[in-house]
């Protein structure tokens, strides 16, 4: 009766992870970290090609659908998880608190939430893929136990999470109050009617976006992404900065458009507000900066308000603008999770002395220690801030494009002043690495092999881009034709 | 023929110029001088066919500049008035060089001297055989670079830098004008080919541009382009301090050619400003102030060759107020002559300078003729010339200009007839204050360098005795032609005189006295000049101190440059600090600087709201959150 | 005891504003609280109980039984929070040696 | 109207617990507070007619997750009287804002009425008495059935929640002795008992035979003994 | 189509990318390491120029249409396509980049002394892209390689600039960045509208007066700062006088012209009515700019912060002659980039013959060079020369042209552009009076080396082109000659019977 087969992946990913956690758990040596990342890779990759095979339809009764928007983003969210992953590879073992074979397997089933979430096509399904990663991302805020800064970074996560979270919950309540039910389908029905939306129902939305905007670390509910991508081990702080994101986005986009697409009006007023307090504060909050983790916060922060002009544009009752805009926000994420979690692997690469060093002083004079990676950091660095021909520069191309095309001339000017904002802290990074003498305190440590490979992976992807750009935009155009219907 | 007159200088210009070091001085300075001799058959040679043979031609050479409707060629156009020009300027220069063989024999860079002077004489040519007003300004700039580079050839001297500098910079006030002229011309008349220019005046007699007529406008900017090249006033400060080139060069450029230019424009544009009766009235004006103006200095001041520029300058004002009464034949027939004469004064006084170890102070000098005998009497006979003592040349076209002025029956050509009478009596008496100052007297110059005066050698003295005989002869000889009853075939119409234009003719006509007043005048002022220099040598001293504030306005030249450098010159430099301190570093660059510190300031204010306290993290969630559902609850109220 | 509450006495709305109340409550105890973290662990606890309260509410309104499928998942994940949320605390307060809200503030700027 | 006096008194102490638990002083009231909120809350869950929700949430709740609050709180060995006393200094701020959010809220959820398709869109309708099933039968029914993703991915979350207990607060001290059951079945007379001949006088420690070497570092990880948290141990 | 046979317009611009590429896995010791890369990125750039000579030849003058078009579909959903071509317009800034080029790195022979590879590589990077962008025939591939540019440029400045080097490329990018972005938002508004970025069809298909002015705006922002235009000009003094000699010539010889090549090939074409509207606030600021700068000019000590604002002044020129709208102005505006380009590109390399051998660009610092230098004080005299506009030199040809076109305008116009000689003259007159007149009095200054081998190469092809096109310039001139009509013929059509005013216009 019903198509167990749908979430395959999902399903794949579950067992894996029980499987390999009962083989870490298993009583032998402590080196359980490198064998379980590799299991845990392996699911990862098993799962994404599982998905790119997966089929259409709605499964479980509704709560669960698989199209190609989830497609997307759960491709694109099984990447992130997996290259961030390998960044902890060495990262982690160089910690020995760190290497613990629970990382890996935590990771697994934050993706695991995240495709929930992707998927999701009902409240509740909404709200336990979203706790899913949420909890396990805690945990790994935290898990460098010993170090105080990760404790903190964790306790705040975790506080802030929770009152996220209880505000997303409220406002699901009041959605499933007023709609009367949970499933997107019908609430989407129950709004297409000639009634007016109930004011509870915006409410409701309102919180929910809230309870979301937190996820994505979006002005005002920002606040705690500089302190946990300070406080938190650098990879997790990679990981956050790319799957939850996209996946919070995706998320995002599926609810405000397919069952509450119809108030638009409503909430495109509060999402451009969002969009438009990332953008400035990301642009000027990251100016002073000295750690270079916090700093990059700051950018994730800027880099979600562009990505919301695409969904801004979307609320547009015009259904083509519409249509460019989730296409941009998509396409947008597509290429600031790969862009950042290549700049993600340079900090990761940071060491000085087996020593993990944060501050942007600390890169000084790279290019003369260790110009490939230099080099790679100006990659990204210059993608961040949109520089043709980098990646970075087609996706705020679009997302400004999706902002023209629906009247937003205002936010693309916000977009573009806040750019040139921008510009300047990550140039500050390239003229650190570049103008300024080596650092007093010496080179840093050679680069793992590991960190290279996901460096040129990603630099590679975000230097060529302009080549051939069209795959990714057929790509997204196809993921917001299956949420559209059209 | 026509090639190689204005070819030649460029040869001998690049070999001398480009090669000069690895042939030495001695090939490169010859080389000039054999071009330079080649230039001055083929210019003669070009003259006489063109302007006895009356063959006027056109040689053109190729496109320069093709944009639009706008069409420049190169080419070389020979018709009476150029070839005047020519067979002057070779000719002049061709002994200019000889002459500068000895004077600059002990010059350690003598190839870029003469490269320098060939390259002058090339653009001279080019500017006077120019068929367009482009080729013209070609050559026009052109002599004006060889000008300065010439100028400043000492370039060791500040003060010689300094000159050349203003020479460049004035003479580029002139140009702005003339340029503007060009371009007005262009959207005039749809072209610059002189041809077609002078085809289409009648055409556009009516045309009005800012409300003046458009051919007084265009008259008036390529005037005061020539203004600027002919040192007339206001724009004449460069011409005296413009002395600190070498002696030749003063002779060739300052005196017999580039500063006739302007002459030689309003001449070659007189079909044009034949139909520009204000521009006319402003030239005999200017012309006359300059030739009373200069000519005043001239009587105080104490450098030979200063003295000499300012005559010259007040020469070039009878000049233009000739042209300005539309006697342009008579202007050009003053120019033909002035540069014999002038040439021969300044040559003259460069072989008293280096006779005088390089002094040019006439103050210290006199007791001296009888050690330099030619010299003196080639002064002599220039300052004969100048002064327009008949037979000599400058009696037969001075005499013609005052004549015209006198015959034009205007008010402005009255007034120039006044002050140019004036002028003639004052050049008279500084001619003859300069040849008493210097040669005779007590000897005042210190024992060493009475030791060492001596005549100059043979190759300096040849051109001195050509340019005298040249002084001698050519008004004479020339003024049949010029002005006289064989003009109109002479001229065969390069000179346009509109048809109520018949001052050539009247000035035949003028009283009796008008044509014996300069004679007197020029008498007078020789007269007075002995009296005060030759036989009362006290008084001049005491005029001095009783009018001193006379003299000193003389004396410092009627106070232009400093009237210059308080309005123009320290006011640009001081507007062009404050436009950089204030304006550029201030203001302008305020606007980014002071953005990038508002951007720091809020990334300042950012971190502080970032304290760190979650409690605040999460009072702003929750301020975010009310804040959006209220914005709802002011939506759904509307 | 079954049916619509709508048939009861007491409103839905009754329901919903007790739950406002407390959710303003848990709100209030983020943050406007200087004390300890737990207290902030319970303030959560109380937003998640007002939640509950709406969705049991609701789906006795609407004769739904969602909503309180929903209200036993999230009493779920509230218990999952609630354990996460203890030992995070926990490392926290071994590495800090305090649990002072004021205290968490290193991480700033 | 019983009904109604019951929901009164059961909102009444529920809301002034609440505030309790956000203004008490200790945070063991807090706790207690806290526990009393959710007993009056389970009773609001039994006139709403969720009976099966209200059983959890004592059973659950109050039963496991309010007692580990109090765990932990007497575990942290908080200096009560260090915690500084009193709200944040923009608490007028705070209340204003907390007071629009209510009033906000309180015009929303007076004015509710059902989507009017609300009927029609019902997922899992109430079963009515007639259909003879109790509250948690109907419960199980689509638990299990339409919602089985959501079930078990709470299981997951659990799961997270175990794993995120264990590998925060877990702590392998070297030193720490774990009991090996293998190991202790193994061990053979010989090998254990060592006839030692003791001096007179001298300390036992000393000699070390009451304690048996260290267990090897790379000793498999086993079910934790009951341990000590905090530092040093824990010194209550 | 292609005349060629070939991608040519690809090879020339993608060859010098395949350089930095070789050069960029160069490895070895350090000595062999520069001296190899060097050398690569000399063969490299001799290649290109000797490929875009191609062009010279092979390119027809008579005809205003694009050559050697290439077109490969990119974005085909949203009608962008990879375009290169060529017009008489931009065929010879082509050629321009492409012999700079090699001109630069010669120059950089020896001056340049650490971390030649990234030198070398950013070069060729930055000869790309701007080859790429005037070879662009689609408004996103220009936009790409106009920003493409900031990158090498920013790390030229920064990285073998002076002392103030990091300001200087900050400056330098954030003021570029901030304008183009602008532009890239006006370029998307009628890529959305029209559905294409092909600029030919943009063209074809204009933009309703409404929009211009705004669009026009936008527009010009990016351009005005790239030229630039006053009041944000200041950047480029900052970046000249820091940039290592080679990285100034090129900032002179070809990135401004960015801004120029742009106004001509997008502004005009684009936004006819708006043009028209705002030439007068053009004509205003080219204007000050030209009167400004010259006396800003004067002030200055340093000799390449003077011979940038000189450039400024010159750029003034160039923008006032496009927006003449007449055949003579926009000639003489594109002739005047190309002639700037050489004369002020000479002008920076002969700062920097002075500045390898004193390392001081402070005028006061020198004083009699001509004494101990000849032969570098004739080319330099040249080039002074060259650049007051001395007729028989390339930028008298443009000057002329642009004030004649300015005369059709209103005579306060051509006089104010005119003033310009005056100014010019003074300023740079002044500065060769300084530094190679004079006594010679400094120790530093009697034991200078006159011009080697390679400084006299780097030369020569500079002093060659600044006589030709002075004295023959007409070899140039036609080939934009059909161009340029083509392109006032259209703009007179577009704006018809007369422009509406722009007070009208905005009112809507």
């Amino acid at each position: 009766m019903m198509n167990w087969t749908l979430a395959l992946p999902e399903l794949v990913l579950a067992c894996a992870g029980l499987g390999i956690l009962g083989i870490g758990v298993l009583p032998r040596r402590q080196d359980m970290f490198f064998p379980v990342t590799m299991a845990v890779l392996g699911a990862l990759v098993l799962a994404g090609v599982l998905t790119i095979g997966q089929g259409e339809g709605a499964a479980f009764a509704g709560q669960y659908v698989s199209d190609a928007f989830a497609r997307f983003g759960k491709v694109l969210i099984l990447i992130g998880a997996a290259l961030s992953l390998m960044l902890a590879l060495d990262f982690n073992e160089t910690d020995r608190d760190l290497a613990r074979f629970e990382y890996p397997v935590l990771i697994l089933f934050a993706a695991l939430g995240m495709m929930l979430m992707v998927s999701a096509n009902d409240l509740m399904t909404l709200y336990l893929g979203l706790e899913m990663q949420s909890l396990a991302a805690y945990v790994l805020a935290a898990f460098n136990r010993d170090s105080e800064r990760s404790a903190e970074a964790g306790l705040k996560y975790f506080v802030l999470g929770a009152l996220a979270s209880g505000l997303l919950l409220y406002g699901l309540s009041l959605l499933y109050g007023f709609a009367g039910t949970t499933n997107f389908d019908r609430l989407a029905d129950t709004l297409t009617g000639e009634h007016a939306a109930s004011l509870g129902l915006v409410v409701g939305l309102v919180f929910v976006l809230a309870g979301l905007a937190f996820k994505i670390s979006a002005v005002p509910f920002h606040m705690w992404t500089p302190d946990v991508y300070e406080g938190a081990p650098t990879p997790v702080t990679a990981f956050f900065a790319s799957a939850p994101k996209l996946a919070a986005v995706v998320l995002l986009a599926r609810v405000l458009l397919q069952p509450l697409g119809e108030l638009g009006a409503q909430w495109g007023q509060v999402v451009w507000l969002i969009a438009a307090g990332s953008m400035i504060l990301g642009a000027f909050a990251a100016i002073g900066q000295r750690n270079i983790k916090r700093l990059m916060a700051y950018s994730s922060i800027g880099n979600i308000g562009y990505a919301l002009i695409g969904l801004v544009a979307a609320a547009s009752p015009d259904p083509a603008v519409r249509d460019e805009g989730v296409r941009s926000l998509l396409f947008y994420m597509a290429i600031y999770l790969l862009m950042t979690l290549g700049a993600f692997a340079v900090l990761a690469a940071m060491r000085r002395r087996g020593r993990p060093v944060e501050a942007i002083e600390d890169l000084a004079g790279l290019a003369r220690s260790d110009v490939g990676m230099a080099i790679w950091m100006l990659v990204f660095m210059f993608a961040m801030a949109g520089v043709p021909p980098l990646a970075g520069f087609w996706s705020k191309l679009f997302v400004f494009r999706a902002a023209i095309e629906g009247g937003y001339v205002w936010l693309a000017v916000i977009g573009v002043v806040t750019s040139v904002v921008a510009a300047y802290y990550y140039l500050r990074i390239v003229r650190v690495m570049f103008f300024d003498p080596l650092n007093e305190a010496g080179a840093l440590d050679v680069r793992p092999a590991s960190l290279t490979v996901v460096m040129a992976a990603t630099g590679l992807f975000t230097a060529l881009f302009s080549i051939a750009p069209a795959p990714l935009l057929a790509a997204a155009r196809t993921a917001v034709a299956a949420v559209m219907g059209g | 023929m026509y090639v190689g007159a204005v070819f030649f200088p460029l040869l001998g210009a690049c070999i001398s110029g480009f090669l000069g070091r690895w042939t030495g001085p001695v090939a490169a300075r010859w080389t000039t001088v054999v071009c330079m001799a080649l230039a001055a058959v083929c210019g003669v040679t070009a003259f006489i066919a063109v302007a006895f043979g009356h063959e006027p031609t056109t040689v053109p050479i190729t496109t320069w500049i093709a944009a639009g409707g706008l069409e420049v060629s190169w080419a070389l156009r020979y018709d009476t008035l150029s070839a005047v020009m020519v067979g002057m300027v070779t000719f002049i220069s061709f002994l200019i060089h000889l002459y500068s063989v000895g004077y600059m024999a002990h010059d350690p860079t003598q190839p870029r001297f003469f490269a320098y002077l060939s390259l002058f004489t090339f653009m001279m040519l080019m500017l006077v055989t120019a068929d367009n007003l482009v080729q013209l300004f070609f050559g026009w700039e052109g002599v004006g670079l060889a000008s300065y580079l010439l100028i400043g050839y000492w370039y060791e001297r500040e003060s010689a830098n300094a000159a050349a500098l203003k020479a460049f910079v004035v003479n580029r006030v002139g140009d702005l004008c003339f340029m503007l002229g060009v371009a007005l011309t262009f959207w005039t008349f749809g072209s610059l080919e002189f041809a077609s220019i002078f085809g289409a005046v009648d055409q556009h007699l009516s045309d009005r541009f800012l409300g003046v007529p458009v051919l007084e406008l265009i008259a008036v900017l390529l005037f005061l382009g020539a203004c600027g090249k002919s040192a007339q006033i206001g724009l004449h400060t460069w011409l005296p301090d413009a002395m600190e080139g070498p002696t030749p060069v003063s002779a060739l450029i300052h005196a017999a050619t580039m500063v006739t230019a302007g002459v030689f424009l309003v001449a070659r544009m007189s079909p044009l400003f034949e139909y520009a009766p204000n521009a006319l009235a402003i030239v005999t004006v200017v012309g006359a102030v300059t030739a009373f103006f200069a000519a005043t200095v001239g009587c105080v001041q104490n450098d030979i060759k200063r003295i000499i520029a300012y005559s010259t300058c007040s020469q070039l004002g009878y000049m233009f107020f000739a042209a300005g009464v539309g006697a342009y034949q008579v202007a050009m027939f003053h120019l033909f002559t002035h540069a014999f004469f002038k040439a021969l004064l300044f040559l003259g006084a460069g072989s008293v300078i280096h006779a005088m170890s390089d002094e040019q102070d006439i103050r210290k000098m006199g007791g001296i003729w009888t050690k330099i005998p030619v010299t003196y009497a080639v002064m002599w006979v220039g300052s004969l010339a100048l002064a327009g003592i008949p037979i000599f040349a400058g009696y037969y076209s001075k005499d013609a200009i005052l004549e015209v002025a006198f015959a034009s029956h205007s008010a402005t050509g009255m007034l120039a007839f006044a002050l140019g009478l004036a002028a003639a009596f004052l050049t008279a008496f500084y001619s003859w204050r300069l040849l008493i100052l210097v040669f005779h007297g007590e000897p005042r110059a210190d024992h060493e360098v009475m030791e060492h005066v001596h005549e100059s050698p043979l190759v300096m003295l040849v051109p001195l005795l050509v340019l005298a005989a040249g002084a001698v002869v050519t008004g004479y000889l020339f003024s049949p032609f010029f002005i006289g009853e064989a003009w109109q075939a002479f001229w065969a119409g390069s000179i346009h005189n509109a048809p109520d234009n018949h001052i050539l003719h009247d000035m035949h006509e003028v009283p009796a006295w008008v044509p014996l007043a300069p004679t007197v005048a020029g008498i007078a002022g020789i007269a007075l000049a002995y009296i005060l220099y030759m036989f009362a040598p006290g008084v001049p001293a005491r005029l001095a101190a009783s009018f001193r504030g006379l003299y000193l306005f003389l004396l410092n030249k009627w106070y232009f440059d400093e009237l210059y450098s308080a309005v123009f010159v320290r006011p640009t430099l001081a507007l062009s600090r404050l436009a950089f301190r204030v304006g550029d570093q201030r203001i302008i660059d305020g606007v980014p600087n002071g953005a990038a510190v508002l951007a720091v300031d809020a990334a300042r204010g950012a971190a502080r709201i970032q304290s760190g306290r979650v409690a605040n993290y999460a009072f702003t969630m929750i301020i975010g959150l009310v804040l959006f559902v209220s914005l709802i609850f002011l939506g759904t109220a509307r | 005891m079954a049916g619509d509450i709508t048939e009861m006495a007491i409103g839905l709305a009754h329901y919903l504003i007790v739950a406002a109340i407390l959710f303003v409550l848990g709100v209030f105890g983020i943050f406007l609280n200087r004390k300890n973290v737990i207290v902030i662990l319970m303030s959560i606890e109380l937003i998640l109980l007002s939640v509950n309260l709406n969705l049991v509410a609701f789906s006795s309104a609407l004769g739904d039984l969602t909503g309180q499928v929903f209200a036993m998942f999230v009493l779920t994940v509230a218990a999952a929070e609630a354990a996460i949320g203890l030992a995070i605390l926990v490392i926290y307060f071994r590495n800090k040696g305090s649990i002072e809200v004021e205290a968490i503030s290193t991480l700033k700027g | 109207m019983l009904a109604a006096i019951a929901f009164y008194v059961f909102a009444a102490v529920l809301v002034a617990s609440a505030a309790m638990v956000v203004t008490a002083r200790n945070p063991v009231h807090s706790v207690l507070f806290l526990i009393l909120a959710f007993f009056n809350a389970a009773g609001l869950f039994l006139i709403a007619g969720a009976e099966f929700l209200a059983m959890i949430l004592v059973i659950v709740y109050v039963g496991a997750v309010a007692v580990l609050f109090l765990f932990v709180v007497m575990m942290l060995d908080v200096d009560f009287a260090r915690l500084r006393e009193g709200f944040q200094r923009y608490a007028p701020i705070g209340f204003a804002v907390g007071l629009v959010l209510f009033l906000e809220l309180a015009f929303v959820l007076w004015a509710w009425t059902p989507a009017p398709e609300a009927g029609g869109l019902r997922m899992h309708p109430q079963p009515g008495a007639e259909a003879g099933l109790s509250n948690t039968e109907a419960l199980a029914r689509v638990l299990y059935t339409d919602n089985v993703l959501l079930f078990q991915a709470a299981g997951v979350i659990l799961l997270i929640a175990m794993i995120g207990a264990i590998v925060l607060t877990l702590r392998e001290r070297p030193g720490t002795r774990r009991q090996v059951i293998a190991a202790q079945l193994a061990r053979v007379p010989g090998e254990t008992v060592v006839l030692r001949q003791v001096p007179t006088g001298a300390g036992l420690k000393d000699l070390g035979i009451l304690r048996p070497p260290l267990p090897p570092a790379e000793e498999p990880e086993a079910l934790p003994e009951p341990e000590h948290h905090g530092h040093g141990g824990g010194h209550h | 189509m292609n005349a060629a046979g070939f991608p040519i317009l690809s090879l020339i611009t993608f060859l010098p990318l395949a350089g930095a590429l070789v050069i960029a896995f160069v490895r070895g010791e350090e000595q062999v390491v520069a001296s190899n890369a060097r050398w690569t990125a000399l063969w490299t750039s001799l290649i290109t120029f000797g490929l875009s000579l191609i062009l010279w030849f092979r390119f027809d003058r008579s005809s205003p249409e694009m050559q050697f078009v290439e077109r490969l579909e990119w974005l085909p959903d949203y009608g962008v396509a990879y375009g290169m071509g060529v017009d008489g317009l931009s065929v010879l800034f082509v050629l321009l980049c492409t012999l700079l080029t090699p001109l630069c790195i010669l120059a950089s022979w020896d001056s340049v002394e650490v971390r030649v590879r990234e030198y070398m590589a950013a070069f060729l990077v930055l000869e790309a892209a701007m080859v790429g962008f005037f070879c662009a025939t689609d408004l996103l591939l220009f936009f790409l390689f106009f920003e493409m540019v900031l990158i090498p440029m920013f790390l030229i400045i920064g990285i073998w600039g002076g002392e103030r080097r990091v300001y200087a490329a900050f400056k330098f990018f954030l003021y570029t960045l901030a304008g183009s972005l602008l532009m890239l938002l006006a370029i998307i508004f009628l890529w959305y509208r029209v559905g294409t970025t092909d600029i030919a069809a943009l063209v074809e298909a204009g933009v309703e007066p409404r929009f211009q002015i705004w669009l026009f705006l936008a527009f010009f922002a990016a351009f005005a700062v790239k030229v630039p235009m006053w009041p944000v000009h200041t950047w480029l003094p900052d970046a000249h006088v820091e940039a290592p000699t080679a990285g100034s010539v090129i900032l002179a010889g070809v990135l401004l012209k960015l801004g120029g090549y742009g106004f001509v090939r997008l502004s005009l074409p684009l936004f006819p009515q708006a043009s028209a509207e705002l030439a007068p606030l053009i004509f205003a600021l080219s204007v000050i700019a030209i009167v400004y700068t010259s006396y800003v000019a004067l002030a200055q000590e340093d000799m390449k912060k003077l011979i940038a604002y000189s450039s400024v002044a010159h750029m003034g020129i160039v923008t006032l002659g496009i927006f003449t709208f007449n055949h003579q102005g926009l000639s003489g505006a594109v002739f005047q980039m190309l002639a700037h380009g050489i004369v002020s590109s000479a002008l920076f390399l002969c700062v920097g013959v002075l500045y390898n051998r004193i390392h001081s660009r402070d005028i006061a610092r020198y004083g009699g060079v001509a004494k101990v230098m000849p032969a570098f004080a004739v080319v330099f005299m040249l080039f002074s020369m060259a650049n007051v506009a001395l007729p028989g030199t390339a930028n008298f040809v443009g000057e002329f042209l642009v004030i004649v076109s300015a005369m059709r305008v209103s005579f306060w116009l051509a006089f104010g552009a005119a003033l310009g000689m005056i100014l010019s003259a003074a300023y740079m007159l002044w500065l060769y009076w300084r530094v190679a007149f004079g006594r010679v009095t400094r120790d530093s200054i009697r034991a200078l080396l006159d011009m080697s081998p390679r400084e006299y190469a780097t030369f020569a092809p500079l002093v060659l082109l600044v006589l030709w096109m002075g004295i023959y310039p007409q070899s140039f001139l036609s080939f934009f000659e059909a161009s340029v009509a083509s392109l006032v013929e259209q703009h007179e059509a577009a704006v018809g019977g007369g422009a509406r005013r722009l007070a009208e216009i905005l009112a809507r």
